[in-house]
């Protein structure tokens, strides 16, 4: 088809004339793209790696005395109502007197003379992985200290709370930087489009004189915004990937980070990315044309 | 578009355009351009004289009055009916409008391109009009490296290249020697041979001096007009 | 003088009609002064906060004996030989004992019947606040294994290592993303400013043509790159101290990062801010203006 | 700058000018044009009239030869010197190179503010020269608002502001009707009898018919001067 033919030698020539504006678009997408996924990836991770440390969150309810087999649904069921329970394990002094010996470690000599008599029933109360909510966490255990039978709840409060504290501050730099950065990536698109658009007023003035049809004047603008959105996004998207090899090359030494993998964004987020940033580029800049085109 | 019952390819009727704040660039004007017809338009610098090619090709709205061009009204005509219109409509305008990064061939393909001719008809027409022209030896050059004569005669070239039903220059001889804007004239006067209506705006009385068309003259927004309306070219329009 | 007024008109009248344009490079030097201090104050504050968190990084070395008095300057210097350490302390297992008292909070019962004599002596080192060197601290934990009488050298493994990881992250994300937007700043910046002159080339050119002087040409690109300097990053700094204001009442919450006191720049760091971005901005508009000036 | 043994104003000696690749604008001219002397450069489009007042202002280089502007050899002057001269020549550009966005008086007064000169000559100086070509009516119009003739003026009004010493005007009347052309040629006048040198470059017969002047004949790039080197103008230069 001869339009189509048309179209395509039009956009051809575009990209050579104005090689140096499409170069900066370009390179503006590609920042743009690279900024937002990186901080979407930093997120992610950060929330996968909250979500595989939070398996130590876990509160214990020391009871004044054994709960009989017959009657833990019972409290199973009260402790469910309140809060988001993982799991809930019950303790004897046996198994407790186990683990205390477990935590002095070499010293456990101390104890050889005891049994483990002495020591309380408990309950362990294991909460879904969920951060955000320390402030709840209080409350679920005051409410744990109204059970029949409790007489003490414990939790790691200053681990959790220092934890807790890194998690958020991880959370409001990523966030806060993700939304001054998809902000000026955004105005960034925009304005170099515009302004790529703005020297090429000219040829777009002469087009309309001519009387080229809509189709004509938007046709190579739109293959032009898709084709910055296809290589500026592989582009961001590669330039990604290297950030993220450095980083796992960088800091994942042997015992240090083990204990969290740092993995890449999941594939239908990245084609997610990927095509969201592709419509923004082809919408754009359709967008920013339509002021050019008129009558 | 252009029906047998529509002999007029222009026709204004009172006619005023007043630049904000009061400037009367033309002042209640009537007249019809026949189909076939050549026109000159003179008058003064500032007389009004681009206005009026601008209000043809409806780059301008007057302030008040109608215009009809080859049978559309152009308070009314839509987007689709205009495009279609301006590519029946070859213009040079008086500052060219050419792009200075593209190459004279570039420049005048464009005016052919929108019109979706196939490139062996567009190269053929282009070689035509740059020959007539005497500029084949610049046909590879970007505009902005010619003197600002030949930049002129590609403007000229560009609005004659795509066989327009009507054709308006404003003062194509304007940066021309006598020899070049004898040029000018066979071409335009080749064109209205073959059915082209040419109206040409223009402060160069040699040029018209000695022929029988009509002369628009226009001072201070008024029109006069002297010459008689040749009632015997009707039978050449093109379709 | 005549001179100054006529620089002073030129200012003005640019201004005025680039007003557009000066808005846009206003907003670019604006954001990227917001984003640079932005990432600066994060850093500093994790660096401040990791410094107080790390007064509990300490490691316990374990004795078969006790140290003597005379004997632990000799001890002290060999400890001190291989690692930048705080603070060291000798403890003996009565100290100790009571120790273990409080960690058991109410169940120190279990202890009732004991003294401290089957507790061993230790030391216990404090560090000083380096969390990069992870590594380090586990070299120095086998160093001291060989000190004379060591028995097992202990430190909060888990914790530190998992506090360390939060801290290292944090580091990143913002080293990352300072240095990414640092790039993208200067590379807006310079942008911004080319393409205003871009848009003025034809006004430079006329100017280069009819005469004027260097200084009369420059003259106002300069005072414009001055005030674009102090507007901006006038503008950006407040946009930080609000962001500040923002984090503070948002995260600061009772209990929670009283921990921790979020703290805004010093002024000293702010004011080299302050001017750095203003010779930028100036050296930046005077150095783009070159190409358009010759002759 | 002019000392009393340069008679002198312009000389070209042996110039050539060859755009890459191989188009020949200026072949081994040579010539003087001095101090108070009117000339007028003719020629075909594309002779190279442009190109020589292109050389003369130093907004081009010569391929070959030695250009020496009111005692400046141009291959060797500093930017500081040509930046006075510069002050001191008027060029009228056949492009005219205003700035659109600006009205007729801030487009004149620039020529004038980059001398330092105080407001109130500059007002003066501009209302005298835009009195001269009728044109004190658009004063505060930004100049994209003007038609093309008007725009013309306001580039010829530009140059002559700062009396120079040297005026280049590059077809000064191609947009000018008759009238406005006559005012154009009595403003040069008044000029060059007041001292200035002035070189015009046109096609329009019509101004150079009558006058005494030498005529500088330009063709593929080729010079043939008419005309008698006046011997009476020198006494009137201005410092
Ligand atoms: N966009 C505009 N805004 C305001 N006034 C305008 C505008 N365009 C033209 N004018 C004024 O309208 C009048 C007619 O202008 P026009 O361009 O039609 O003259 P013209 O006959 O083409 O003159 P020339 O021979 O100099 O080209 C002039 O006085 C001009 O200043
Ligand atoms: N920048 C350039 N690069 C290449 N060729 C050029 C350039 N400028 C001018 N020329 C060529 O040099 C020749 C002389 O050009 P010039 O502009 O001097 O002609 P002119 O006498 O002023 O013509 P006109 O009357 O049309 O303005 C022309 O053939 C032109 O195409
Ligand atoms: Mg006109
Ligand atoms: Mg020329």
């Amino acid at each position: 088809m001869r339009y189509l033919f048309f179209i395509l030698t039009q956009t051809g020539r575009n990209f050579r004339q104005t090689w140096g504006a499409q170069l900066m678009t370009l390179l503006t997408v590609t920042l743009s793209v690279l900024f937002f996924s990186f901080f979407y990836l930093i997120y992610n991770n950060v929330l996968q790696g909250a979500a595989r440390l939070g398996d130590e969150l876990r509160l214990i309810v020391f009871l004044d005395q054994e709960v009989v087999p017959e009657l833990r649904p019972a409290l199973e069921k009260k402790i469910r109502e309140f809060s988001e329970v993982e799991k809930i394990i019950f303790i004897s002094p046996t198994e407790a007197f186990t683990r205390l010996g477990e935590q002095l470690g070499n010293d456990r000599d101390v104890l050889d003379d005891l049994d483990g008599s002495f020591l309380p029933y408990s309950i362990e109360i294991y909460l879904k992985k969920d951060f955000k909510n320390l402030a709840g966490i209080k409350d679920f255990s005051e409410y744990l200290t109204t059970l029949p039978g409790a007489m003490k709840v414990q939790y790691g409060h200053g681990w959790v709370e220092r934890f807790g504290y890194f998690v958020n501050l991880s959370r409001i730099i990523v966030l806060l930087s993700g939304a001054l950065l998809t902000l000026t990536a955004t105005f960034m698109v925009s304005y170099t489009i515009r302004l790529t658009l703005v020297a090429r007023q000219d040829e777009l003035e002469i087009f309309r004189l001519l009387g080229a049809t809509n189709a004509f004047i938007k046709g190579p603008v739109l293959i032009e915004g898709f084709l910055q959105g296809v290589f500026g996004s592989t582009m961001g998207m590669t330039a990604l990937y290297f950030c993220f090899l450095w980083i796992q090359n960088h800091f994942n030494g042997p015992g240090f980070l083990n204990l969290f993998e740092f993995s890449f964004l999941p594939f239908t987020e990245a084609a997610l990315i990927f095509v969201c940033s592709i419509c923004l580029c082809t919408v754009g800049s359709l967008f920013s044309i339509r002021k050019f085109v008129r009558i | 578009m252009i029906s047998d019952d529509h002999p007029a390819i222009i026709e204004f009727v009172k006619i005023s355009k007043v630049y904000p704040p009061d400037i009367l660039a033309l002042v209640d004007i009537s007249f019809k351009i026949n189909k076939g017809e050549m026109v000159f338009l003179t008058g003064p610098s500032g007389a009004g004289k681009t206005t009026m090619i601008k209000l043809i090709c409806n780059i301008d709205k007057p302030t008040k009055g109608f215009i009809d061009i080859a049978g559309n009204d152009l308070s009314k005509i839509k987007p689709a009916a205009m495009q279609a219109l301006r590519q029946k409509i070859g213009v040079a305008y008086q500052d060219f409008r050419l792009l200075p990064r593209l190459t004279v061939f570039q420049n005048i393909a464009m005016a052919l391109e929108v019109k979706f001719m196939d490139g062996k008809t567009i190269r053929s027409r282009i070689h035509e009009v740059l020959n007539v022209l005497n500029m084949t030896n610049k046909i590879y050059k970007r505009t902005d490296k010619l003197s600002r004569g030949e930049q002129q005669r590609v403007a000229i070239a560009r609005a004659a290249a795509a066989r327009p039903i009507l054709l308006l220059a404003d003062e194509p001889t304007g940066n021309l020697d006598s020899q070049a804007g004898t040029d000018v004239m066979a071409l335009f006067s080749q064109l209205n041979e073959e059915g082209t209506t040419v109206v040409i705006a223009t402060h160069d009385k040699s040029i018209y001096r000695d022929s029988h068309c009509r002369i628009f003259h226009l001072d201070g927004g008024e029109l006069d007009i002297t010459g008689q309306e040749p009632e015997d070219r009707e039978q050449g329009t093109e379709t």
